[in-house]
């Protein structure tokens, strides 16, 4: 009947002794198995598909966001193996709903690395999931393109890696502030601006980004910040508050149906300066949600419009026979975009991750429906979608979005 | 007119009654005294189907009704006016008295005639109609609650205790009443602490002890035996 | 006692397990899927013990974990504490947290304790999304890789840590579970009053209990910290804290294994359903309903029922006590009597709204005396034992005791002063056996503290041991020893007023007031009872007692108190009072009332 | 601040507060009958204006005017989820009946979880517009302006309270709710099925969930995962009020949706934190809630 104390005790002797003495020699992860499927690739007889990986939300804040990505990354799945494949084997895509939660695309992409074996990954929608992950992949050599989240940090977490393994085909808030602030203070020369911006990730990180912004190149601070949640149901006090501050244009980050509710609010109450927002403004819910309200003095970044040019109408008509509808044309272009970088650099290079990664670095001859160039990135830049290739663009009377004059 | 057989009932574990057997006659006044604890309400409740019984039947005019839900016997004519009263008290006298209607579902009139009635049998309800039932004082609520059951116009009234608590005026209030209903032709079936006066109007009646029948007979003739006292009291 | 098999069971084989398991599991995935069982294992340890022993509700649990996570976070990142260290501090501020819900819980019952809890969780997560300078809001914030000693953790070593963390919460639970700690937390989560009675200080114990529940969902926030070096306000949500209580009720709540059953539920389950991305919200829903409608007791409650299983129910009766089965007489052990005044009520009087219950009543009760009160229904004798035990404060008059003024205590103040009672409505412990029934009646008497059961130190099994044994003496003399091992709810009625008057004694009390203590009961076990009070009155106990069975009363009791209409209406030694023409109209109806009704008929 | 704003902020408050108020007196119309409430009635009133969107659509698109639209997709939605309040009893109450304890919470959360999945696949994932039968038409007041829709909702939601109130008080079938919920036993001696009482009492609350559905969802931009929100600030609102008091639900629903829109005037995004901040200190100090009623145990 010795006391049990001394048994925890005994307890946490045992762990270190384990952690000191016998560590065992188990991998964190796995990352040889896909070496194993790209060395005798060449005389497998077997057509084994391969898994693609896309790890996104299907629920929750961001789901219309994965919707949209999955329907793209499907399309050019979908081309890709009715071309044959790679060498006769087909891509395989494996998807994981992370329910917006970062906890939950840990899990699952861990799952996809390690029990899938994916080859690559299309990533998340929502920045912070991206952020609580990304460790993994890079840990993994496994390349991910990240279709959606804009949240500036993802892509310079590992830039000072031996290799990043993290690229991203969508405009990202440094970008898409720097585009509105330019627009807004350079060209136009206003000093009193107000931002409106949601609770979530997304909308904080661009507040972050246009404080910053402001601080740093124009030495200016925003005449006065207005938060609210995306549950919130009702925008007017922040109208309100942007009509007592008298400013001379409002900066507002956040998704669609806020978009919507901030048009209807500014409806309703009447705002005397026009609305600069982010590319979310430009996603066809909310034309649905408020129909002509988005006319007059509403401008939003893009980097794809679906009348852009022909390859962009092409790709939209595709999506329209495909599923009847397009629910977010940009995230299905950025989605398609993201698995295209990764088939055509598999058809280039094979299955083997670390070189998949390597060609998507060094393409010089990529063609997108998405502005993207054809030659996305460097080892130093990657980020898709530059300054350059975003716009300011605004609905003209036919309801169709345009560039801004 | 009402039968029961045999018929046992417990709690879990707890045996309340057990084997009881008792008849009400159509016309008369029965009375069920005893003690506390004596398994008086228990019965009630098993022939109402508020309590599922053990074992035993109960016949109602010929039919078996063990096992019938408590919401479907008043729909035979049976009414039950359960111990401590337990009128609405979150609702208003008349309302009590509506409510009382609720399975006969007749026509507005026929239903307010009834409320006129029982408003005749108790003036002091109608002067307080519209007042919650909760506000009324103990014999008012007991009164309330005997034309609550009265409102279906059933042929079997059962009274559990209705001289609880109350104020020997009162007492004597709800007694004429019954008295009443017999006169009337109803037949009625009483559970009793007030021994004496229960056996004072009863046709004939039951002593309950310890969830078994001890006595029964005429009441009158009980109303002499010395050792009902002893039941109650205890002998040392 | 710790017997081998003890240790076996809850530290050797887990270890073994949690050693062997990376040998066998060996991906990062799985190894991540372990790492999150364990880490919302400890949190579902801590809910069931609030849920499922104290019976309280949680809906909030989402706040301790993130206030674990979040202050473990800070503390390693911002002030450079060691992550061990970090994550015990902010567990024991998670447990401050707890305290505080369970104050500004108290009084709040069924929804409206769901809503406190909720209230609190949401508040939680909205601070947590919009502090962003502290918590980086649902951009997030980096944590460090956790080290211990210089030694970084890595994923396996991690998963080992929490896992050795689980086992020794677990085995601080299961001690907790079958000390006296677990039996109070039980006892007041199956009945407030009766605890009350016993000299529970429920308001203390249920704080207590929300506290160890927080510290444990707040171990639970501080090593999820550090599972992925990130956190993020988006993962403390409402959603989360439902989780949780699915976990402990789906489980079995209130068993010892029904939290790793639930959290393979809500852990493993969604694994499976992870290819089933448009459908598995409708499959999880699903299968928690039919689970729900199929096993009501959870699963572990379902499986006790097949006998295999049944030595795993934490509701069966711990049998390790050694309790001593000799032939010896056993005795009865209570204070010294006291002659004289023991209690007085002095115009004590109970309103309710404009009902007055009792008005205006005095009564004396003498050292070493059986008190009787009766009366008919209605009378106030309830109102009067209510008010005696401090259930009720009376609205007027004062309580004496001792001479000492104690009309403004607490039940649980007035049971510390030696005075208890047993209740109409039979107030057990039901999810207990008889034995832990009376033993909790010898709370007053236990010395060792939370630390020590925690551990289940020899001087805690050595005092179960002796209050066992006590309980079990207890038992004899009412004569229920062969019962002591069964579910008290099983007992029949007589048999459970008898284990409540044990209980009662086991407070050792100079007052035992016993409320209708022979009601519902069978003749043979109203003998007994008789027989235990007239024992009890031998060995010089005071006895107030409250009964309807005449026999009773007028052959035990040495003085009367009766009551009417909450008045007292006379008082005196059974023959007085037998005689008594004013007792014989309350009870059977007096002349007066006959002659009322006699006027509208005849009687032979 | 001024003054325009102040009255906006109380129109406001009072609007939100009396849609949440109709939602919450669901909760009261079953916790009083089967001392259980659903947790999921935020879910069904998504269900409701989903269903209300789909119709008014429907039938607009066809050439059916605005009102006849409005009136067909409340009669449709009344029906739909009266069945679905009438099966979650069914399946999520009923069967669980035994519990004592907190089952039916995770029972009715269960149902949600697989109404919100149904609505997803139904409607998609995104939210909707869902028009008002008034448009966009706004009042215009000179010092503010008001949406119609909300003066509508606004009347709409005392018509309910006051139908509700004649149901409950006057007719046969709400007394013998009442009945019901003061005393079962009682109740069934008058010949009042308790049980029958129970469904009746699911049906009415998940027609409330589905009428809040159809006055909400103009406000809103309904969508399959907007329910948890709503059902939570009714929730909310129904513990304040005191659960068992209708008339104390509804006040508490128009204090909770003032005070939360006066203190947007000092800060838009913490709103919410300052509700629930308000809820503890309430239910603190009166564990009741404002206007429950304080019972004292009988031991």
């Amino acid at each position: 009947m010795k006391k049990s104390s001394a048994i925890i005790l005994v307890a946490f002797m045992v762990l270190f002794t384990i952690l000191a003495g016998c560590s065992p020699k188990v991998e964190e992860t796995k990352t040889n198995t896909n070496t194993a499927a790209s060395s005798d690739s060449g005389d497998s007889s077997s057509k084994e598909p391969f898994n693609i990986g896309l790890a996104i939300s299907m629920s929750g804040g961001t789901a219309l966001f994965g919707e949209g990505v999955k329907r793209g990354v499907d399309l050019a799945v979908k081309e890709f193996n009715d071309a044959g494949g790679y060498e006769g084997q087909n891509a395989n895509l494996v998807l994981y709903d992370d329910e917006a939660k970062p906890e939950k695309s840990v899990e699952i992409v861990q799952k996809l690395i390690s029990q899938d074996n994916i080859v690559a990954l299309v990533g998340p929608a929502n920045s912070g999931n991206a952020m609580a992950h990304i460790q993994f992949t890079q840990e993994a050599k496994i390349p991910e393109v990240v279709p959606v989240a804009t949240g500036t940090q993802i892509t310079q977490e590992f830039k000072d890696a031996d290799k990043n393994y993290i690229f991203r085909v969508a405009p990202l808030d440094g970008v898409q502030v720097s585009a509105i602030l330019k627009e807004l203070i350079d060209k136009q020369g206003l000093t009193k601006l107000g931002v409106i911006h949601d609770t979530e990730g997304y909308g904080q990180g661009g507040r972050e980004d246009i404080v910053k912004q402001m601080k740093e190149n124009y030495n200016m601070e925003p005449t006065v910040i207005s938060a609210f949640d995306p549950k919130e149901l009702n925008l007017e006090p922040s109208i309100r508050e942007m009509n007592n501050a008298g400013v001379e244009a409002v900066i507002f980050y956040g998704l669609a149906p806020q978009s919507a509710k901030l048009l209807e609010a500014r409806f309703n109450e009447g705002l005397d300066a026009p609305i600069y927002a982010t590319w979310a403004t430009g996603d066809p819910t909310v034309l649905n949600l408020v129909g002509d309200l988005v006319k007059g003095d509403l401008f939003f970044v893009q980097s794809f419009t679906i009348d852009q040019n022909d390859v962009a109408k092409k790709f939209h008509e595709k999506v329209m026979d495909t599923y009847g509808e397009d629910v977010f044309p940009i995230a299905t272009a950025q989605g398609y975009d993201s698995a295209k970088l990764i088939l055509d650099a598999i058809t280039k290079v094979g299955l083997d991750s670390e070189k998949i990664r390597d060609q998507i670095e060094s393409f010089t001859d990529f063609e997108g429906v998405t502005a993207i160039k054809s030659e996305p990135f460097t080892k130093d830049n990657h980020e898709a979608f530059g300054i350059d290739e975003v716009f300011i663009a605004t609905y003209n009377d036919d309801l169709q979005i345009v560039a801004a004059e | 007119m009402l039968q029961v057989q045999n018929l046992s009932v417990s709690y879990g574990q707890a045996s309340a009654l057990h084997k009881v057997s008792m008849e009400v006659n159509e016309g008369e006044i029965v009375a069920v005294i005893g003690p506390n604890g004596a398994g008086k309400t228990t019965l009630l409740k098993a022939i109402t189907g508020l309590q599922k019984a053990k074992e035993g039947t109960i016949l109602y005019k010929g039919n078996e009704i063990s096992g019938t839900p408590a919401h479907k016997i008043l729909g035979y004519g049976l009414s039950h006016v359960p111990q401590g009263r337990q009128v609405f008290g979150d609702q208003s006298v008349e309302d009590n008295l509506i409510l009382g209607a609720f399975s006969i579902k007749k026509e507005k009139q026929k239903i307010q005639e009834l409320i006129e009635r029982e408003y005749e049998r108790f003036p002091r309800l109608k002067e307080r109609r519209s007042q919650h039932a909760g506000t009324l004082s103990g014999g008012e609520q007991q009164m309330l609650a005997v034309s609550r059951a009265l409102m279906s116009d059933p042929d079997l009234v059962i009274l559990d205790e209705p001289s609880m608590g109350l104020s020997p005026i009162f007492v004597k209030q709800i007694f004429d009443t019954l008295l009443e209903l017999k006169k009337s032709g109803k037949t009625v079936m009483v559970v009793e602490q007030l021994a004496m006066a229960a056996l004072a109007i009863s046709d004939r009646a039951y002593v309950l002890q310890v969830g078994e029948v001890k006595l029964h007979g005429e009441s009158r003739d009980l109303l002499r035996d010395n050792s009902l006292v002893k039941t109650y009291l205890g002998s040392k | 006692m710790i017997k081998a098999k003890w240790w076996i069971y809850q530290i050797g084989i887990p270890l073994v397990l949690l050693y062997a398991f990376p040998w066998f599991f060996n991906n990062a995935h799985t190894i991540h899927v372990a790492q999150t069982f364990l880490i919302t294992y400890i949190v579902i340890v801590g809910l069931n013990l609030l849920v499922g022993l104290s019976n309280q509700l949680s809906l909030g649990h989402v706040g301790f974990y993130a206030i674990g996570a979040y202050a473990s976070a800070i503390l390693t990142m911002k002030v450079g504490l060691n992550f061990f260290a970090s994550i015990l501090i902010s567990a024991l501020i998670a447990a401050v947290f707890g305290a505080i819900v369970a104050l500004l819980s108290l009084r709040a019952k069924g929804p409206y304790l769901a809503m406190v809890t909720i209230a609190f969780g949401e508040l939680v997560s909205i601070i947590a999304n919009r502090w962003v300078d502290v918590t980086g809001g649902p951009a997030g914030i980096k944590t460090s890789v956790p080290s211990l000693f210089g030694f970084e953790l890595g994923p396996i070593q991690y998963m080992w840590f929490i896992g050795l963390l689980a086992i020794i919460f677990t085995a601080g639970a299961t001690n907790i579970f079958r000390g006296r700690f677990g039996r109070t937390f039980t006892a007041f989560g199956n009945s407030e009053v009766a605890s009350e009675v016993l000299g529970i200080n429920v308001r203390k114990w249920k704080i207590l209990a929300f506290s160890v529940s927080a510290f444990l969902a707040g171990v639970g926030g501080g090593l999820f910290a550090f599972q992925n070096q990130f956190i993020s306000s988006t993962t403390f949500e409402l959603n989360l804290s439902i989780m949780f209580l699915i976990a402990v009720i789906i489980g079995g709540s209130g068993t010892k294994i029904g939290p790793i059953i639930g959290t393979v539920v809500i852990i493993g389950l969604p694994q499976f359903l992870h290819n089933f991305v448009d459908y598995h919200l409708m499959i999880f829903g699903g299968i928690l309903l039919i689970a729900l409608i199929l096993l009501p007791d959870g699963i572990v409650g379902a499986l006790t029922k097949l006998s295999f299983f049944k030595k795993f129910s934490s509701k069966k009766v711990n049998t390790e006590l050694g309790i001593l089965h000799d032939d010896r007489e056993a005795t009865i052990d209570l204070p010294d009597g006291i002659s004289g005044k023991l209690l007085e009520l002095q115009n004590i009087s109970m309103h309710f709204g404009g009902l007055k219950a009792i008005d205006d009543v005095e009564i004396e009760v003498l050292g070493g005396t059986v008190h009787g009160i009766i009366g008919p229904n209605g009378s106030g004798k309830s109102t009067t034992v209510n008010v005696l035990s401090g259930v009720y404060m009376p609205s007027g008059g004062n309580l004496l005791w001792k001479g000492k003024n104690i009309t403004k205590y607490a039940p649980h103040g007035i049971a510390q002063e030696g005075i208890t009672r047993t209740f109409q409505n039979l107030q057990l412990f039901e999810d207990m056996s008889v034995l832990q029934n009376v033993m909790v009646g010898f709370h007053r008497h236990f010395k060792t503290g939370f630390l020590k059961n925690l551990l289940y130190l020899g001087q805690v099994s050595n005092e179960e041991r002796y209050y066992a044994q006590k309980a079990y003496d207890l038992l004899r003399i009412v004569g229920l020893e062969e019962r002591a091992y069964e579910k008290a709810s099983d007992l029949p009625y007589g048999e459970q007023r008898l284990v409540e008057i044990a209980r009662g004694l086991a407070l050792k009390p100079d007052l035992l007031i016993l409320d209708e203590p022979a009601a519902g009961a069978s003749p043979k076990e109203i003998e007994k009872i008789m027989d235990v009070i007239q024992r009890l009155k031998n060995a010089g106990l005071s006895i107030i007692l409250v009964e309807h069975h005449m026999d009773i009363v007028m052959n035990i009791c040495d003085y009367i108190t009766v009551l009417d209409f909450g008045k007292k209406i006379c008082e005196g030694t059974p023959e007085t009072i037998q005689n008594d023409p004013r007792v014989i109209e309350a009870y059977l109806g007096g002349e007066e009332v006959n002659q009322l009704v006699a006027g509208t008929k005849f009687v032979g | 601040m001024e003054l325009t704003d102040i009255l906006k902020a109380l129109i406001n408050g009072l609007v939100y507060g009396s849609v949440y108020a109709i939602i919450a007196q669901g909760y009261y119309i079953t916790f009083i009958t089967t001392k259980t409430l659903n947790f999921g009635q935020g879910d069904f009133v998504m269900l409701g204006s989903l269903i209300g969107l789909s119709t008014f659509i429907t039938i607009t698109a066809t050439g059916g005017s605005v009102w006849i639209a409005f009136i067909a997709s409340l009669l449709l939605v009344i029906v739909i989820l009266g069945i679905c309040g009438w099966g979650l009893e069914q399946v999520a109450i009923r069967p669980l009946k035994s519990w004592h304890s907190i089952g039916w919470i995770l029972s009715t959360v269960a149902v949600s979880m697989i109404v919100r999945n149904v609505a997803m696949l139904i409607w998609g994932r995104d939210v909707l517009m869902a028009p008002s039968p008034f448009g966009r038409a706004i009042l215009d007041l000179g010092i503010m302006k008001i949406r119609y829709h909300d003066i509508f909702v606004l009347v709409s939601a005392v018509v309910i309270m006051l139908l509700l109130y004649v149901f409950l008080k006057k007719s046969l079938f709400g007394k013998a709710l009442e009945a019901v919920a003061f005393n079962r036993d009682a109740a069934s001696l008058m010949g009042i099925n308790p049980r029958l009482m129970a469904s009746i009492a699911f049906i009415i609350a998940g027609i409330l969930a589905g009428v809040g559905g159809v006055l909400v969802g103009p406000m809103v931009h309904p969508g399959a995962f907007i329910g948890l929100f709503l059902g939570l600030k009714a929730f909310a609102v129904a513990i304040i009020g005191g659960i068992e008091n209708p008339r104390g639900i509804f006040i508490g629903g128009l204090l909770l949706g003032v005070l939360e829109n006066l203190f947007t005037l000092y800060s838009t995004s913490m709103k919410e934190a300052a509700a629930f901040f308000l809820i503890l200190v309430i239910l603190a100090v009166l564990p009741q809630g404002l206007f429950g009623k304080r019972v004292k145990e009988k031991f």
